[in-house]
């Protein structure tokens, strides 16, 4: 076990393993081939598998998801990836009317072993049409699975999970977490991929978030404690399904609740979570859920201008403190 | 041409065309709901193409494929009752008239969302090129698809890494109500091929066997050397678009001069009177009379007694569909859950 | 004023009205023209106008959608008709990307008056692919707006207004509302287009709905006041932006709440209802704010199976007396 | 050829290779960040176009437009400090380096998501076509961007319906790290306008005067005819497909090979020893040695002064970009939430 592996290190031999195991895995994307991919994540593997297994493809995003489903239904278990999320609204035919509903369509006669790999969230400074995040656009398709790691461990084995799955998954990577560190135990056996995850323990308000709000909501937990407030922080790991169960435990002790968005506030992602767990947890609950969550605008390119439309962990310590009633 | 391809090609129109006919009329009964599309005058394509496949061809369809899957050999039974959204249907009545899956007969589905063929046959064909197999896939679409960006992307993709696709464009010459020089800057749909340098021919839509033959050359050209190939079909629905449309904006005339030209009357004029085995004979002399193509009733064709035959047995199979169809349970909400949830239940992840 | 106009009648006229007192309007979607439109909206209208103002279009509805954002930059205001909001997902980069980001990527150089037309909802066995509720794949999206008229007048009012907007507006209509009836008082003043109305009075719980739910709404209601319920219903008519402001004060008298949401639940439209509804009226209410929606599966094509996936008078009714603890 | 217009050419190609080797420079220091894609290599394909066009056409272009704003006249100022994110930015900011607009002088905007100048270009030229005017919109394209289903969608509408769009396809043989061959099927891309009988030509994209007059016929012929154009140019990018890539994927005797044929270079060539006027000479009787076509300095030619002056003076254009947008404030949020509302502030409906 060590240390240093990126995360989109661990990407990477997630693939390689599981291509090795599997004739039957494919991948395809613009670039995957010989570059490597855009965040390295494919590199090294064209050489290894061939272009029949690691396919570069046109510009043509739509067709080429469609393209992956055609072959999961012929018995492949192809991995697609979407260079970023924002490209994902023009293959959003093949994803939602096609891949989540085949299965359901035929009666259940056909299975969708089919991956989607691709990152979203706000990087820097890449502008309105390169910094969206779209995860509501598939937390609302009945049929499709979407995973969000937020560690190296958790990119190796949710990856993994998800090429093996007979469902759709999308794996929603982040553009500023490829490049994080963390330790990668290759052997240990994961938690299912829906299963949320305590990422740090406290009594006193519980922080729900995934992707790479996870570090935010982890900083913010750590100056809260100097402040003496014992911050829960659940990585939710997964947006659909999502793992009530482990919200409603901390809720149960906590009594309070933030929501760290980093889509916009209005219909994104904290909508759900915040809807279900007002009903599951209203009679234990001491304050309303709060939301901290991306400006309700479409991202400025200007750095400083981009980085306050999205929660930091300035955003995060205020918002607690605004919940818990302390100045 | 054997004779019992040529009985078998008019076993499948007849059997196409009753099921339709009696499709519309469940329609109107209120048995049959939402959107129906139907198919007669279109049958040639569907049987011509489907009957040169092989079986471990792919076949993948529109929401008008009720014939393309009644040529492919699922009985009508089970597409009567999905078009009932029975149980019994093929797709357990999950899918509908628009959604036949077959995944034992390969055929792949009719997709409702114009344009969705192309990626779904290519990727299909992908997998058959990824392994080297010798198989095709069939991959129908109407004229107004070949405007969807998909065709162009897909084209693309296929001619470039030459995959077996047999891409069948069924022109009707509408998109609904937008006739076809109203959609399309080039009407020739075969020639938009010239963009991605893929073999295109175009031939008569409403004779049986010169698009049996098309579709016989072109798969065999797929299979020996790899690659697409695109076949463009004249045809014409005699219907409106859906049960929905009295189809109000082709003039009457269009309409009747494509009746004349009927697709199953013309295959039994044929079995009736053509020679089906031309390469038994000698070709005729050079003569100052060009030989007529007509020798009366050839020793092989079927006759009169032959095609009543098939007209009484294709209309026992529609009469036992319905019933059929009528007799199959409604799917519960249980079975709907147990279908949506059939390809995960026993998943193992690592 | 006249009682017996339908839906799709009012649709037309506003057309026809907008496209009289304005020559930069212009229509374009499939079969809009010659056919008069699959629901009838914009019959007459070609015959009126001419093919320039009023064009039939290719299947090609990433493109067309397109056309009509870059006609709304060079000064016409264009309306665009997606035939139904299932074809949406093709044209999901024409509106997400283009019509909602140029305004402000621009600098506000440039507005955007472009209206984007289209029926959603469950309607009678159109099959999973066409039976979608997509609401949630623009409430999520800063810079467009969508109204969601469930009556005639409104269906007159709002689409005129999404017209003279110069923001891009999404008019969702819904297609087992084309043929419903009623008045339509072409003379009177509207509110504002994103203004909630209570439909009908009541001091035991809140129904807030939209669209086809207003009237399931409506009905449960008319049902509960026999069992001595008094329910008031609200019907949003914009889900982009949402109109707090009525709600709240609704929520204030009856201290409980249910949103009648045909989306599917998870991640649906209602979840931001309630999600910002639990946050303002946190402390005023009674229970926590209850969702009855769309089930989490594609919709079956069987009739009754159809039905049961959405929310009909009962499961209104029951929800209801689950919300208020009574049998 | 007048020898001002030789000279503008040459300037706008000094300033475009200064301003985007300055802007690199920058990207290095830290001053500019995301993604920055520069145009050295092919400026020949954004001068002779945008120079082509009149003041009352319309330009839309890609995230690689640097070029075709300032030909098209933005000062360099704005468009340095929009790289820069800055308040006075042409943009204000709020677009960044991909997404450059200026209303006023008819720029519509760089366009990041590939594939959509297509659509925008066929709105622009749809609201042209509607008020009949005389006027047309340029639509740059990448050699990948032809790849997506846009590209096919809209040039059959722009056919269909005679819309006045010049495609100008910028064909640098890759989309990023995957050479033409690998993406496309057909690898001219101006054949495939075939499937829109659209017509189309390739030209030399490295030759400023090549391209100015096949742009300048094909802007005539839509202001005279009607209907939309493309023109292909064949064109190479020095660098990188962003700063964010080495560009390792091209072998470097490619990349040598297309140095040796670099625009700027070969303008200047041009411009120090060709005639400009070649109207105003006789043809060259017929001969036994083939004329050659270089006079040495034509009276009308640009001396190495000239040019140096040019160079002096791009170099200060680009020096003082740099100084404004330096000294220009950031944006505030507030700045950023009134441009977002500025269009529907004083709205009023109905
Ligand atoms: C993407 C998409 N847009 C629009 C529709 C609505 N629609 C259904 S069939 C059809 C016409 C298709 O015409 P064509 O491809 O020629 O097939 P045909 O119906 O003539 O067999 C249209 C517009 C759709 N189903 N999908
Ligand atoms: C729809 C979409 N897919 C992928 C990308 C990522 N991407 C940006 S530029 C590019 C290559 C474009 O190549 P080309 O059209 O030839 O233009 P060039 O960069 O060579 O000028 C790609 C794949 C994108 N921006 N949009
Ligand atoms: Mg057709
Ligand atoms: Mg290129």
């Amino acid at each position: 076990m060590d240390d240093t592996t990126l995360y989109w290190q661990a990407l990477n031999r997630a693939l390689d393993s599981e291509m090795a195991a599997d004739d039957s895995v494919i991948m395809l994307g613009e670039d995957v081939g010989l570059y490597g991919g855009t965040y390295r994540v494919t590199e090294g593997l064209m050489a290894k598998y061939g272009e029949w297994r690691v396919r570069d493809t046109p510009i043509s995003e739509n067709s080429f998801v469609g393209l992956g489903v055609g072959a999961a239904l012929a018995g492949l278990r192809p991995i697609v990836e979407i260079m970023t999320v924002n490209f994902a609204l023009l293959a959003m035919d093949a994803i939602v009317n096609m891949a989540a509903k085949i299965p359901f369509m035929s009666g259940g006669q056909f299975a969708m072993p089919l991956t989607i790999r691709m990152p979203g969230g706000v990087a820097r400074q890449l502008g309105a049409q390169h910094s969206q995040r779209l995860e509501v656009l598939f937390m609302n398709v009945p049929g499709l699975r979407m995973v969000v790691p937020s560690t190296v461990q958790d990119a190796w084995w949710q990856l993994r999970q998800a090429i093996r799955s007979n469902d759709p998954v999308i794996v929603l990577e982040h553009e500023r977490l490829y490049f994080s560190k963390g330790p990668l135990d290759e052997t240990a056996d994961p938690p299912p991929p829906h299963q949320a995850v305590v990422r740090c323990t406290g009594a006193d308000v519980t922080l729900i978030a995934w992707s790479r709000m996870t570090e935010v909501a982890l900083a913010a937990a750590r100056s809260l404690r100097d402040d003496h407030v014992a911050a829960e922080v659940i990585d939710l790991r997964s947006l659909l399904p999502i793992d009530w169960t482990t919200c409603q435990a901390s809720l149960d002790k906590t009594h309070r609740c933030l929501i760290v968005d980093e889509t916009s506030r209005f219909g994104g992602a904290g909508a759900e979570i915040a809807a279900t767990l007002q009903e599951r947890c209203f009679f234990s609950l001491d304050a309303p859920i709060a939301r901290v969550a991306g400006l309700d605008i479409p991202v400025p390119f200007n750095g400083a201008l981009e980085e306050s439309c999205i929660p930091g962990e300035r955003d995060v310590i205020d918002a607690v403190h605004r919940l818990i009633g302390r100045p | 041409m054997s004779r019992d391809l040529l009985r078998r090609f008019v076993h499948d129109m007849l059997l196409a065309r009753a099921f339709e006919e009696r499709a519309a009329q469940e329609y109107t009964n209120g048995r049959i709901r939402g959107f129906l599309h139907l198919y007669p005058g279109e049958e040639a394509a569907a049987v011509g193409v489907v009957q040169a496949a092989e079986p471990s061809d792919y076949v993948v369809s529109t929401y008008r494929e009720h014939v393309h899957a009644l040529v492919r050999g699922i009985p009508a039974r089970y597409i009567m009752a999905e078009l009932f959204g029975k149980k019994d249907g093929v797709s357990h009545g999950m899918g509908g008239s628009m959604h036949l899956f077959d995944r034992e007969r390969r055929f792949m589905g009719g997709y409702a969302i114009v344009g969705e063929t192309f990626p779904i046959a290519l990727g299909i064909g992908y997998a058959i090129a990824c392994r080297n197999l010798p198989e095709a896939v069939i991959c129908f679409f109407g004229d107004g698809a070949a405007n969807q960006g998909t065709f162009h992307e897909s084209l693309n993709m296929a001619a470039l890494w030459r995959i077996p696709v047999l891409f069948v464009c069924e022109n009707n010459h509408y998109q609904i109500g937008t006739e076809i020089h109203r959609h399309s800057a080039v009407t020739d749909i075969h020639k938009r091929a010239c963009a991605y340098a893929i073999p295109a021919e175009k031939v008569d839509g409403m004779d049986v066997l010169t698009v049996y033959e098309a579709a016989r050359r072109a798969l065999d050209t797929i299979r020996n050397e790899g690659g697409p190939h695109l076949l463009e079909l004249e045809t014409y629905r005699f219907r409106g678009h859906s049960m929905a449309d009295p189809g109000a904006y082709r003039p009457p005339a269009e309409v009747q001069a494509y009746l004349r030209d009927d697709p199953l009357a013309a295959v039994i004029r044929r079995a009736e009177t053509v020679d089906p085995t031309p390469g038994k004979h000698k070709p005729p002399l050079t003569d100052a009379h060009p030989p007529s193509p007509f020798r009366g009733r050839a020793w092989e064709a079927l006759g009169d007694a032959d095609i009543e035959a098939l007209r009484t047995e294709v209309m026992a199979v529609v009469d036992d569909a319905v019933r059929f169809a009528e007799a199959s349970p409604d799917p519960t909400l249980d079975d709907a859950w147990r279908d949506f949830h059939r390809n995960h239940a026993q998943e193992t992840l690592i």
